[in-house]
C-alpha cells in the first residue's frame, strides 16, 4: 500500500482514538475545519465535541489545558498549528510536562502528546520556518521524535500516544503531501516504532549520512544521486531525537569511516552539532578517516523570496557537496 | 458640486465611557474622495493579488483585506504621519495605507527586489515610517504595540500607537498583559478588535466566551463602532485618538467581514455559507455604500465616480507591471540585514565549503 | 458543651450572580475542632519551617503560608477527597490540608528521603493523591487546573477543580486565556485568587489596573470573601462548588494576608510597615478569631484550646524529629524518575566517565 | 579595585542610563524592590518612575512592550527575574526581536537588552534552573553573552546596551555576591567588550578548557589544581555564546592539541556540542591529540536536595577527572 504522510498521522490518531478512550485531540481548527493542514480530516464527524476540540488562539491556555488532563489520566494529542506558536506555551511543554515527573519524585505521570508541523514550509518566512528538533530535545524528561515517511508517522505516533511520558511529535508540513509505501506490519493497529531507535534507510560503505524529518530523503536522493557515480552512503533516519540513539550511528561510521549529519534547522546548538559531539566523545571516533561535517540550514532568518528560501536551506547539492569533499573526490564545478 | 456634508453613522455602543463619540459627522469633498478612491486601491490590489496566487506568481502565505478597507481607511483619517500603527498578517491594506506604494507592496508578495521587505518578508511582514507591521504571530502585535504606546508617552509627545488584532486573536492572554499595563501605565494606546466574525474557521461564539469585545478591556472604555462604514470608523477614532492622549488606553472594535477566505488555502465557505457571505456584500460593502453616500452628498456624479474606479485600476495595472518587471532579491542579500552592524559578518551557509557574507548595514 | 453553632460571616461581594451565598453559617463541634486544628498545624509547621530555615537545615526557596491558614483550611472543607486541588509555590498549608503529613512536608524541605517528593521537589513542589501540586512558575497552575476539571467533565464526574494563585499572578495572560475557555466549555473549574495584598513587593494597586479580582473573570461569576475566616471560605466554597458542577467556572476571591516575607530572603518590611503587619495580626488572625469563635460557641474551653495547641506543639516536634532522622536520598535516586519507564536506563552524568542509572518505575 | 558581581551590572547600567536618557530598565520587582536579587539597587531613586520601572508578573506582556519601545527607538533593558521565566515571553525575544530587522529587509531595528540570572542557583529546583545559552545560541538575529566576573559584566552589558541588535546577557545568580578585581580600564564609563570575542583567562599549554559563565571559574580552580600536578591548563571564557570566537578556541587548541569544553547546562545541543562540532569541522582538528569531550550538567531536570543537586552540576572534580583521562593521566581514586 501506498500512504500520505497526511493520513499516516490521522490513522494513527484514528485508531488510537478508537483503542482508548481516554485519547482526545485538541488544538486549533482540528475539529470542524478538519486541520488547518487536514491531518485531522474526519476525526471530529467521528468522535464528536468531546473528544475533538476546537480551542481559541491561546496556545499557553490549551498547552496548559493538555498538561492538566494529561496529570489527571487523560492523554491530550495537542496540536500546534504549527510548532512554531509553541513558543507561546513553551513553558508548559518544559517546565509543566518535561519537569514534573522528576519535580514529583514519580508520583505526577504527564501522558500527553504534542504534534504539529515543524521547520520550514514553503513561502511563510522567518517567523513560521523554525525547526525546534534542538530546542526540545535539550531537555530531559521530554522524549522527541521527528518522523520522515508515513511508517514512521504511523509508528511513532502511535508509539506516542501510548507512551506515559510527554512527547514532542515534530511532523513536517512539506511532507504532508507526500505518499510513501507502506507494509502491511505497518498498517497493523498495534504497529508501534520504538522511541528512541535510528532507522537504517539505505546500507551504504562510504559514507553515513545521519539526518531527521523532510532531509531523510534528500539524503536518500543525494545517495541515489552519488551511487551513479560509485559512491555508496549509508543514510541513517534518526526518527527519534530524544533519546538519540548515537549507537546505531557510531556502527554505521565504523562501517563507513565518514560522517555527515544533514538537517533543515539552524547550525549551532543543533542536531549536528550533539550527533559530531557524541561521535567524538565515543568509540567510533577513532573510526572517523575524515573529520564528521554538517549540512544544516544557513545561519539566517528565513526569508520569503524562493530564490532566498532556496538557499537557506540545504538541498541535494549541499550534500552532495559534502560528501564529495569528505571523500576527497573533486566535485564537479556545478554542483558547488 | 457640494464640497461639504453631513451623515449620521450607526450608534456607537460604548463601554465605561461617560462621553460618547458623535452620530453624525461632517466631510469635505477631498476627504471622501480621498477615502473612497484609498479603499478602491486597496480592494483592487487585493483583488490583483488573489488573481496572481493563483497563478502561482504568489506563494505561500497570503492573508488579503477585502470587505475590512474601512477599517484601516477610517482609522488612518483620523491620525497623523506622526502617529503609529502596528497590525497582525492581514497587513496589506494598512501597509498602503501607511504609505506603501501599492508596487511595493505586490512585489513584496512576489519576493522581489522592489518589495517593500527586499523580498524577505512576504505577505505577513510589510513595514514603513511608523508602521511596524505585520506580524505573523497572533496576539504578538499587541504588547509590541503597547511597547510602542510606551515610547510616544516616555517622550511626552501627543501622539498614539493603533494596535489591531482580529477577534480570534482577542482571547489571546497577552493582549490582557497589555491591557493591563496600559491601564496602570496610562499609556497613549488604542487598541483596535478588527472582528470580521471568523478566526481561520472558527465563529466568533466558539471561540470567545464573551463576542462584546468592545468590553473585554475591562477596566479600559470601550467602543464598538461599524466597521464598514468609513466614517463612523474615522469618528470612533477621533474621539479614542483624544481619550488616549488625555487619559490613556482605550478599546474600539470594527465590526466588520473579511470576503476572501482566512488565507489563499481556504475557499472560506466550510464555516460559513455563500448566502451569508453574498448578502453582506450586498448590503454592507464598505465601498459601494460610500459610494452611495458621496454621490447621494453631491461630491461626485456617477460619472466621476466610474472615472475614479477606472482611474484606480489603471494605477493597479501599472503598478502590477511596475513589481513584475522587479527581479528577484539578489542571492547576496540572502545574508544581509541579520544584524545592524559597522563590519561586514560572515554567514554559515547550508554547507561549511560556501560561507554567506553579511554587507555592513546602509 | 454545646455541638452546634451557628455565625455571621462578613457579607460576600458577588459578580454577575443572582443568588449569593449564606450570610450565616452553621457548624457543628467536630468539625470547628478539626478546622482550627489543621489551622494551627499549618501554622506551627511554617513557623518551625522559618526557624529551620534559619538554622540552614533548609535551602532555597522556601515560602510560607502563615496567615493564609484559613484559606486552604476554608476550601478543603467544602470538598471531597475526589475534587482536586491544584496552586502556586506557596504550597506547604495545601500539602497539608490535602493530606500529606508534617513529616513528609518538612523531609521536602529538608531535601531527605522522607520528603513527599523525595526530596527532589522542595518547597514549590509537593504533591499527593488529588493534589497537583505545587508549582514555581507563576500563573502556570492555572491552565493546569483548567486542564484537571476538563478531565473532571470529560469523564462526567460531579467533582470539581480548585486552581488557586495569588494577586500578582492575577495579571498573568495564561489565566485569562484558561478563563475564556473554562466558561466556553463549562469546565467545573472553581478559580481562586487569594489576594494577600502583595506579589513579591509590589503591592496590588502597582501591579492590577483592578484591583477587584473577583470581577476580572469578566463572563465568568465571582464572589469576594474574607479569606481570614474559615467560615466564609468553607460557605463560599460551598457555594462556589454547587456553581462549578453545574453551571461551570466560578471565580472566588479570598482576602488575606501573609505574615511573613515573599521568601526567605526578603524581611517583607520595604514594601509594607511593620504596622500594617501588627494591626493584621492582631485583628484579623485567622486562627485568633475562630479560637475566640468556638469558644463563644461553647465548644471548647479555654483550657481545652490550650491542650489542643500544646498537642499540635507536640505534634509538629515530633514530626520535626522524624524528618530530621530521615537521612539524604540515596546518590542513585538522582537519574530516577526522570521517565516513566520498564527499562533501566543510561543517563549521561557530568563527565563521560561515570553514566548514571535511571532505574524502572516502580 | 574589587567589585561584586553584583555591582557590575548595577554600575553598567547606571552608567549607560546616565549616558544616554533613552535607556530605561523594566522588570518585576526592579524599581522599589531594588530588584529581587538587588541588581538595580538605587537606580529607581536616581532615576525615578519613568526610567525604573516594576512591571506586573506578565512576562510575555511586559518583553513584547520592551521589544515595541526598541522598535519605537529607545533602549529598553528588559530583567527577567530569572531567565527560566523568559519562556513565558520567548516568542517576543525570538519572532519580535531576532528576526524582525531581517524581516523587514533591514527597516525595524530593535535595540533591547534581556538580562536576567541563567543556569542553577542553589536549592531551587528543576522549574528555576535552567541554562538558556544554548536555545538562544541557536537563533541568528539575536547576540548572546554570558558573562564570568566583574570585569566582564561591566563591559558585556555595557556594550550590550549600546547594541543596536537584540541582545541576551545571561547573568548567574550564584556569582552576583562574588568580587573579582577590576582594572582601572574597566572601571572607565566607555569601558565596552566586543561581543562576540573570547578570552584567555589563563594561558596554558596541555589542555585547553573552554567555559562560560560561572564554569570559568570552577576551570579557573581545576586549573590551579592540576598546575601543581605539572599540568597547565589553558582557560577560556567565551564570554559570547552567538556571535562564537571559534577562532580563540581553535588557536588554543592548535598549541594544546586537547579540548574539553565545561557548562552548567543541560548536555544534549549544548554550548560544548557547538564547540566540539566546530572544532572538528575546522583547521584545529587535525591538531587534537585526543578527542575533544565535554564536561556539562547531568542530563536531568533539576533536583533540589543538596546531594543530588550536587551531582547534577559539575564540578571542579568533574575537570580535573576529564583532563587527566584525555591526557591519559590515571587519575587517583578519589577524583573518580
Ligand atoms: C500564536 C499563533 N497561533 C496560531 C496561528 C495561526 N493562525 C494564523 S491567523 C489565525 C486566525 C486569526 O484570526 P483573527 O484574529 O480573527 O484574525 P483574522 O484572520 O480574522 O484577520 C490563526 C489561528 C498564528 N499565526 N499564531
Ligand atoms: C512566570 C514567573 N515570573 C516570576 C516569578 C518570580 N516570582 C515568584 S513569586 C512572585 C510573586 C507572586 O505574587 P502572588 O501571585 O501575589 O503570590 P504570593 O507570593 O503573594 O502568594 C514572583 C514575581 C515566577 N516564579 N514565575
Ligand atoms: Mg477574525
Ligand atoms: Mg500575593
Amino acid at each position: 500500500t501506498e500512504m500520505y504522510v497526511r493520513d499516516a498521522l490521522n490513522s494513527a490518531m484514528d485508531e488510537e482514538m478508537n483503542r482508548d478512550n481516554t485519547v482526545f485531540l485538541m488544538g486549533e481548527e482540528v475539529a470542524q475545519y478538519d486541520g488547518a493542514y487536514k491531518v485531522s480530516r474526519g476525526l471530529w464527524r467521528k468522535y464528536g465535541d468531546q473528544r475533538v476540540i476546537d480551542t481559541p488562539i491561546t496556545e499557553s491556555g490549551f498547552a496548559g489545558m493538555a498538561v492538566g488532563a494529561a496529570m489527571a489520566g487523560l492523554k491530550p494529542i495537542c496540536e500546534f498549528m504549527t510548532f512554531n506558536f509553541s513558543m507561546q506555551a513553551i513553558d508548559h511543554v518544559i517546565n509543566s510536562a518535561a519537569k514534573s515527573h522528576y519535580m514529583s519524585g514519580g508520583m505526577v505521570t504527564v501522558p500527553v502528546v504534542f504534534r504539529g508541523p515543524n521547520g520550514a514550509a514553503a513561502g511563510v518566512a522567518a517567523q513560521h520556518s523554525q525547526c525546534f528538533a534542538a530546542w526540545y530535545g535539550h531537555c530531559p524528561g521530554l522524549k522527541v521524535v521527528s518522523p520522515f515517511n508515513s511508517e514512521d508517522c504511523r509508528g511513532l505516533l502511535k508509539a506516542a500516544i501510548r507512551d506515559t511520558n510527554p512527547v514532542v511529535v515534530l511532523e513536517n508540513e512539506l511532507m504532508y503531501g507526500t505518499a510513501f509505501p507502506v507494509s502491511d506490519e505497518a498498517m497493523s493497529e498495534d504497529f508501534l516504532i520504538e522511541i528512541g531507535k535510528a532507522k537504517v534507510e539505505r546500507v551504504g560503505k562510504h559514507v553515513t549520512l545521519v539526518s531527521h524529518s523532510r532531509p531523510v530523503g534528500q539524503c536518500l536522493e543525494a545517495a541515489e544521486q552519488l551511487a551513479s557515480e560509485g559512491i555508496d552512503c549509508e543514510v541513517i533516519n534518526l526518527r527519534s531525537i530524544r533519546p538519540l540513539d548515537i549507537e546505531t550511528v557510531q556502527q554505521s561510521v565504523m562501517k563507513t569511516n565518514h560522517l555527515i549529519s544533514v538537517e533543515g534547522g539552524w547550525p549551532m546548538f543543533g542536531i549536528g552539532s550533539e550527533v559530531c559531539a557524541q561521535i567524538m566523545e565515543g568509540p567510533a571516533f577513532d573510526y572517523l578517516d575524515a573529520p564528521a561535517i554538517r549540512v544544516t540550514g544557513a545561519d539566517i532568518p528565513m526569508p520569503y523570496a524562493q530564490v532566498l528560501e532556496d538557499g537557506a536551506l540545504p538541498g541535494v547539492k549541499d550534500i552532495v557537496l559534502s560528501v564529495k569533499k569528505t571523500l576527497h573526490i573533486q566535485p564537479m564545478t556545478d554542483t558547488a | 458640486y457640494s464640497v461639504e456634508a453631513t451623515f449620521p453613522i450607526k450608534p456607537i455602543d460604548t463601554h465605561k465611557l461617560e462621553n460618547t463619540p458623535a452620530t453624525e459627522v461632517q466631510i469635505n469633498k477631498d476627504d471622501a474622495i480621498s477615502y473612497y478612491t484609498k479603499m478602491q486601491i486597496i480592494r483592487r490590489m487585493e483583488l490583483k493579488a488573489d488573481q496572481l496566487y493563483k497563478q502561482k506568481i504568489i506563494r505561500g502565505f497570503c492573508h488579503l483585506y477585502d470587505g475590512q478597507e474601512a477599517c484601516c481607511a477610517g482609522i488612518e483619517a483620523s491620525l497623523t504621519p506622526k502617529d503609529d500603527v502596528i497590525t497582525a498578517y492581514r497587513a496589506h491594506g494598512w501597509a498602503y495605507i501607511r504609505g506603501v506604494p501599492v508596487c511595493n507592496i505586490l512585489a513584496e508578495l512576489f519576493g522581489r527586489k522592489l518589495g517593500c521587505a527586499k523580498g524577505k518578508g512576504g505577505s505577513m511582514h510589510m513595514y514603513s515610517k511608523n508602521f511596524y507591521g505585520g506580524n505573523g504571530i497572533v496576539g504578538a502585535q499587541v504588547p509590541l504595540g503597547a511597547g510602542i504606546a510606551f515610547a510616544h508617552k516616555y517622550r511626552n509627545s501627543d501622539t498614539v500607537t493603533v494596535a489591531c488584532y482580529g477577534d480570534g486573536a482577542a482571547n489571546q492572554g497577552q493582549i490582557f498583559e497589555s491591557f493591563n499595563m496600559s491601564q496602570l501605565w496610562k499609556l497613549p494606546a488604542i487598541f483596535v478588535c478588527e472582528n470580521n466574525r471568523y478566526g481561520m474557521g472558527t465563529s466568533v461564539e466558539r471561540a470567545s466566551a464573551s463576542t462584546d469585545y468592545f468590553t473585554r478591556g475591562d477596566y479600559i472604555p470601550g467602543l464598538r463602532v461599524d466597521g464598514m462604514d468609513v466614517l463612523a470608523v474615522r469618528e470612533a477614532t477621533r474621539f479614542a485618538k483624544e481619550h488616549a492622549v488625555k487619559e490613556g488606553p482605550i478599546l474600539m472594535e470594527l465590526v466588520t467581514y473579511r470576503y476572501h477566505g482566512h488565507s489563499m488555502s481556504d475557499p472560506g465557505t466550510s464555516y460559513r455559507t455563500r448566502d451569508e457571505v453574498k448578502e453582506i456584500r450586498q448590503n454592507l460593502d464598505p465601498i459601494m455604500n460610500f459610494r452611495e453616500k458621496i454621490i447621494s452628498a453631491g461630491f461626485v456624479t456617477k460619472q466621476d465616480v466610474a472615472t475614479i474606479d477606472a482611474e484606480v485600476k489603471q494605477h493597479v495595472e501599472n503598478e502590477t507591471a511596475k513589481a513584475l518587471a522587479s527581479t528577484e532579491p539578489d542571492f547576496d542579500q540572502i545574508a544581509c540585514d541579520i544584524y545592524v552592524t559597522d563590519t561586514p559578518l560572515s554567514i554559515r551557509s547550508c554547507n561549511i565549503y560556501n560561507q554567506l557574507h553579511h554587507q555592513p548595514s546602509v
